[in-house]
């Protein structure tokens, strides 16, 4: 029983359309899974009803021993579960400190009276704020760290895009979201990026990831395990070359017949 | 210097400077009215850019929240002995208490649906305010003059041969609560509440997918920027000494909300300007008399188009100095 | 503080130069809304203020030349205080014509009374603004609306009709005349069988107008203004409502009739102060104001204005522009004609001998009751 | 209550929630191609019923007797007047703040509508009192019992309803239509389309426009009487029917139309307190719809694209 996250018969139906048809999923604890399928799969829809943006029509999801079916976003976040959006969504305006702050929410105090009156109090808790930042910067992308104090609509997207994965990880979650973290770059910047997140894992512990892609190479490099979801169903599981074989999925993935 | 200590001197700077000049105008009753109107539309403008600007949370009824308060100040001093200092405050907190009814609706649409709701909330304050006689009705109430202890602000000041309008205590009681205000404001922006306030602003899915409380973040922005619009509205309101619902029709919300414009949204420091422009220039303007109206639109129009984020922008926030 | 001493004495010698001519300039302040939905009246009143300095500065034999200080109190208390601050403030303006709208001029009376500034106020017809304090700065040339609706009631009851309807706008002004009204038009064995009030922005009437054509009134009395006022009468006819339609000062204008049109014919109004065509000076001054060619028309309380201006200017000539002595001087103000008709202060400085005139809309115009058709039998009012 | 008095408070709600509607269909197409609120709306529409008079007066001046030509002549003209205005509008204020945040767009167009309406107070000749509007209808009463139908209010009636059912056709039907309905749905894939863009946003304010001013030449038929403050209230009641039926949506803003207008009715009919609170108990009413729902009656779900 060494699964961290375990799913049974998650649906989603917006209307008449299933979107996340009855899926049965687990993460096991230190592995990488690889989430596929193609456009409108339900892989999105599987991220945003296991955290909280969607309720589930029916089914539920477990979290190590925690029934996590149907709890608010920001519950999810408290359990241990951090992740990235499709589309970037920082907060371009604001600085990239202030951003990576807001991923770490759960360490902050956001009382009114400790903020607005214990000032000295509050400038502890910011250093303590910018070392760890600083030091998931380094360890991420080191000239970066340098660049605390940029506004994010200043720097380009592959920085965004770390950026982006430092705020879901500076919280310290036990198990990280990414979706698609290649879209709208280069295949270039995506190996960069993603030797420096399986360097930052390394160095960090084991942490659990599940990864949703549509670039194969990433997916078969990185991945332990892959799910293969078509029409919000489950049409394949295993290692990477084993479902890229299986003619179910080069029907519905690669539209071959 | 850092940042935080430049920011503390120009705002003992910006004090000064107000005292000096009202201490310099201390006989022109009507300079010090200005200046007192100023500072309190100071106050109440800094309530709704912790909403606008920092929560991201409309509000087009800034002018009934000061009239609540304003109301509130009339009743309490009109029946009961309740302490002076202490009706300010209760101005204050009848306005976040009103703010609550809206709460709802608030929270739960966004953009133009939310700017309806409080559109409708004001619209139906004022006719409220007319139609029913228990607080003076359209003929509005007379307030009594405003006491802190032996203070009596209605009294001109003579303190050996110092001699000053009375308006000249209304401009220093205006003066403290504005800077207590700006001080207030500013530490809530520059303070993990700003950065909150801003993710609810720019990205709610993605701060409540890291554990924001989308919901009290907005409560807190609303009713702090309520309670201070109401805190204004009942000093204005003693000031004045006069409340009548004509005060606080939709369009005395606007010129609210244009100030904040003007200033630059989301930065505390373009507002003294702009409210200074935006309740000076009308005055200057009474020679050209029923054209008023007419030049300020058109130069508010002017302002928006050439400095869409105002006449200060806000600036990026660097939390810890640097 | 030396800046401002300086500023203040360049002010001074400007201002010396300017009038050097030969008479001293003096300044007198008129104060009424110029923006906003009540402008129409603000603007007559500025314009017959106006027509009154001119008039007297254009006589080689007065003493002073004077400069009228116009602010607009947007019909507003807080804005209206900030005016009279400015005006009452400046030891430079002897004296003020002040406030249309009586919410303003009730919020302003401790100012002017503060800063000593004589004023007299030629259009709010709120009672307390003369009787709910002792200032002696406080004048007011027009009658309130009390004596108006007396006489109204007492006209309306007195030509037979039994059931009233009213109708108000929830301003000051609709509901004071709503409540007057009410006292009297019982006390004369009136009765009312609706009595609704209505936003003073409001368009469609249609609703409320339904709901008294199921009353069944024989009058509708109107308490608000002319915008509002041709609205009620023109949407009346829509519904087929056959109410003699009976309106208070408000109305008593050229915009009312221009609005309506035929409609009007056999309107009733009422006025506090003399007519203006009647009196003294009144002809001459229609004549005058007609002759500036001013944008718009002096309206009801235009008169008025001017009446106050001319008494102000009258009393200055005697005393100079020490605000004291204009005070002082006020006080004795007894039996001085006008074109509003006798002026006589009380000791509240009400004017204490307020006619009110009764019009009546004949072949679109506002004739005296007295001489019109009407009154001679050879039209009717409605339902009779 | 009869059931003749009955008829007649629906007779009445229907003429002013058809009002309300023509307005609100302005409101919710300016949303639907650009994602902004027309503020300054009503005080289009009253600058149309002004058109329309000034119209009226310069054609009599000229000796044009004939009802039917006068009518024709001034809602052609106000109609063509008034879509002009729209387009300056967009063309200048609208379109320069595409991508400006939405506040700052609503505050330019409520200051534009001040500008207007001051403008008309103060230019138009004896702009600041209430101005007659010719009756250029019939005028024939039907009276039954309490029920009083005039000639000229049922051809309002109808002509309101047929306004909205041709505006409906040519946004559904014909090729200019579906241009802005395209834009509507999406505005890059529009473009991607051959769409020109910027002539169907100008296009769109105009047909808008029009539609105010034909609403507000109704109103002065209707009343008799235009005022240069008559906008003020008329837009902030178009705005929120727009809301309330839902952004974006053609039979939203209709319903919140009829919607309103029943609201005010049945407040100062209906309920058991003086008819001066009815503006207060709609808009009370408002404010519940819009916390049960978020996105208006019929709008569209709240949906988080993530």
């Amino acid at each position: 029983m060494g699964a961290l996250l375990r799913c049974n018969g998650l649906t989603r139906k917006f209307g008449g359309v299933v979107a996340l048809d009855g899926l049965d999923l687990q993460v096991e604890e230190g592995e990488i899974l690889g989430l596929i399928g193609p456009n409108g799969s339900g892989k999105t829809t599987f991220f945003n009803v296991l955290t909280g943006v969607f309720p589930a029509t029916s089914g539920e999801a477990r979290f190590g021993e925690m029934p996590i079916t149907n709890f608010s976003p920001q519950a999810v976040y408290q359990a241990g579960i951090a992740r990235t959006f499709q589309r970037s969504r920082l907060c371009l305006p604001l600085s990239l400190f202030d951003n990576l702050m807001v991923g770490n929410h759960k360490n902050l105090d956001h009382g009114l009276w400790f903020n607005v009156v214990r000032r000295r109090a509050l400038k502890r808790q910011i250093e303590e704020g910018r070392k760890a930042a600083r030091e998931l910067l380094e360890l991420f992308d080191p000239p970066l760290a340098g660049r605390l104090f940029e506004p994010a609509s200043r720097v380009p997207m592959i920085d965004r895009r770390r950026i982006e994965i430092c705020r879901a990880l500076i919280g310290k979650p036990r198990l990280l979201l990414l979706d698609e973290p290649s879209a709208g770059m280069t295949r270039d910047e995506t190996r960069r990026l993603m030797d420096d997140l399986l360097e930052a894992r390394r160095r960090l512990g084991r942490l659990t990831i599940v990864l949703i892609e549509h670039e194969m190479s990433v997916i078969e490099r990185v991945t332990d395990r892959c799910v293969v979801l078509n029409y919000g169903k489950k049409i394949a599981e295993g290692a990477y070359r084993q479902v890229a074989e299986d003619p179910l999925v080069r029907q519905a993935y690669l539209g071959l017949s | 210097m850092t940042r935080e200590g430049r920011e503390r001197l120009a705002q003992a700077l910006a004090i000064v400077f107000v005292a000096g000049l009202s201490l310099a105008l201390r006989e022109d009753d009507f300079a010090l009215f200005l200046v007192a109107r100023v500072l309190i539309v100071v106050i109440a403008c800094l309530g709704l850019n912790v909403q606008f600007g920092y929560a991201g949370v409309v509000n087009f009824a800034g002018a009934t929240f000061f009239g609540v308060g304003g109301y509130m100040a009339a009743v309490l001093s009109r029946g009961t002995g309740v302490p002076h200092l202490f009706i300010l405050v209760a101005g204050g907190i009848a306005a976040a208490l009103a703010g609550c009814v809206l709460i709802l609706p608030v929270l739960r649409t966004r953009g133009h649906y939310a700017a309806l709701v409080t559109i409708a909330f004001a619209l139906l304050f004022r006719t409220f305010l007319e139609v029913n006689d228990s607080l003076g009705g359209p003929q509005g109430l007379k307030l009594p003059e405003l006491r802190i202890g032996p203070w009596r602000f209605n009294e001109p000041i003579a303190l050996g041969r110092f001699e000053a309008s009375f308006l000249l205590n209304y401009v220093i009681l205006a003066l403290f609560l504005a800077a207590l205000a700006f001080a207030l404001v500013v530490r809530v922006d520059r303070s993990w509440i700003g950065v909150q306030l801003d993710a609810v602003r720019l990205d709610e899915t993605s701060a409540a997918a890291f554990g924001i409380p989308i919901a009290r973040a907005k409560i807190t922005a609303f009713t702090l920027g309520n309670f201070l619009a109401g805190v204004a509205g009942a000093l204005s309101a003693h000031m004045v000494g006069f409340i009548a619902p004509n005060n606080y029709s939709f369009g005395e919300s606007l010129i609210l909300v244009s100030i904040l414009l003007l200033g630059g949204i989301g930065n505390p420091w373009g507002l003294p300007l702009a409210a200074a422009i935006v309740i000076v220039l009308p005055e200057q303007l009474q020679v050209i008399q029923e054209y008023r109206y007419l030049l300020y639109a058109g130069l508010v129009i002017l302002i928006l188009l050439f400095r869409p984020n105002g006449l200060v922008p806000r600036p990026l926030r660097r939390l810890g100095g640097a | 503080m030396i800046t401002a001493r300086i500023a203040r004495v360049a002010l001074a010698t400007s201002f010396v130069c300017a009038a050097a001519q030969a008479k001293d300039t003096v300044r007198i302040a008129f104060v009424g809304p110029l923006t906003g939905g009540n402008s129409a009246i603000g603007l007559g009143g500025r314009n017959s203020a106006d027509l009154a300095v001119r008039l007297r500065n254009a006589d080689a034999k007065s003493k002073y030349q004077y400069e009228l200080v116009v602010l607009d109190d947007e019909c507003k208390p807080d804005a209206g205080v900030q005016v009279a601050t400015k005006a009452a403030s400046d030891r430079g303006i002897a004296a003020g014509v002040t406030h249309y709208c009586s919410v303003v001029a009730m919020a302003t009376v401790d100012t002017y009374h503060r800063f000593g500034l004589p004023t007299i106020v030629w259009g709010a017809v709120l009672p307390d603004i003369t009787y709910k304090n002792d200032y002696k700065e406080i004048h007011r040339v027009n009658g309130t609306m009390i004596n108006q609706n007396d006489t109204n009631a007492k006209f309306i009851t007195e030509r037979g009709y039994k059931k009233f309807a009213i109708l108000h706008d929830t301003t000051d002004y609709g509901k004071g005349h709503d409540k007057y009204f009410t006292e009297f038009v019982k006390k004369y064995g009136g009765e009312v069988v609706a009595d609704l009030g209505v936003g003073a922005d409001q368009q469609d009437f249609t609703a409320e107008l339904t709901q008294i054509q199921a009353a069944k009134p024989q009058v509708l009395y109107f308490g608000g203004l002319t915008p509002i006022g041709v609205r009620i009468r023109a949407q009346m006819d829509k519904l087929g409502l056959n109410a003699q339609f009976d309106g208070t000062s408000g109305i008593v204008s050229d915009d009312f009739i221009r609005g309506l049109g035929p409609l009007a014919e056999g309107v009733l109004a009422f006025r506090e102060g003399g007519p203006a065509e009647k009196l003294p000076g009144g002809q001459f001054f229609l004549e005058k104001y007609k002759a500036q060619n001013y944008p718009n028309p002096p309206e009801a309380y235009g008169p008025f204005a001017y009446a106050a201006a001319v008494l102000l200017m009258d009393t200055i000539e005697k005393t100079g522009p020490d605000r004291k002595k204009i005070i002082a001087e006020l006080a004795k103000v007894k039996g001085r004609d006008s074109i509003v008709g006798t002026i006589t202060f009380d000791d509240h400085g009400q004017n204490t001998v307020p006619a009110i005139t009764k019009y009546v809309v004949q072949d679109g115009k506002w004739v005296l009751w007295e001489e019109s058709e009407y009154a001679s039998g050879k039209r009717k009012l409605a339902g009779k | 209550m009869t059931l003749a008095l009955f008829a007649q408070y629906v007779m009445n709600g229907a003429m002013l929630g058809m009002m309300y509607a023509l307005v609100a269909v302005g409101f919710t197409l300016f949303f639907g191609v650009l994602d902004v609120i027309q503020f300054s709306h009503g005080d289009v529409l009253a600058a149309g019923a002004f058109l329309a008079l000034g119209t009226w007066v310069a054609l009599t001046k000229l000796g044009v007797v004939s009802p039917v030509l006068l009518l024709a002549a001034v809602v052609v003209v106000s109609a063509l007047g008034t879509a002009l205005l729209g387009a300056v509008f967009a063309r200048t204020l609208v379109l320069p703040l595409k991508g400006a945040p939405q506040l700052n767009v609503l505050l330019v167009t409520l200051m534009m509508g001040t500008v207007l309406r001051e403008a008309i107070r103060l230019f138009y000749p004896g702009g600041s009192q209430p101005q007659l509007f010719p009756a250029l209808l019939p005028t024939t009463a039907y009276g039954v019992g309490g029920f009083h139908l005039r000639l000229d209010n049922a051809i309002l009636l109808m002509a309101g309803a047929l306004l909205i059912a041709a505006t409906h056709f040519f946004i559904t039907r014909t090729r200019i239509g579906l241009a802005i309905r395209a834009v509507a749905q999406d505005e890059e894939t529009a473009r991607t389309m051959g769409i020109d863009f910027r002539r169907i946003v100008l296009v769109t304010f105009g047909i808008g426009s029009a539609l105010a001013a034909v609403a507000g030449v109704m109103d002065g038929l209707y009343y008799n009487e235009i005022f240069f403050g008559m906008g003020l209230l008329l837009g902030v009641i178009g705005f929120a029917a727009a809301i309330i039926g839902g952004l974006g949506n053609l039979y939203g803003a209709i319903l919140g139309g009829f919607l309103f207008a029943a609201l005010q009715t049945i407040g100062a009919v209906a309920l058991p307190f003086a008819s001066a609170y009815k503006d207060v108990f709609a808009f009370a009413v408002v404010i519940a719809i819009m916390a049960a729902r978020p996105t208006g009656l019929i709008g569209e779900r709240a949906s988080e694209r993530v």
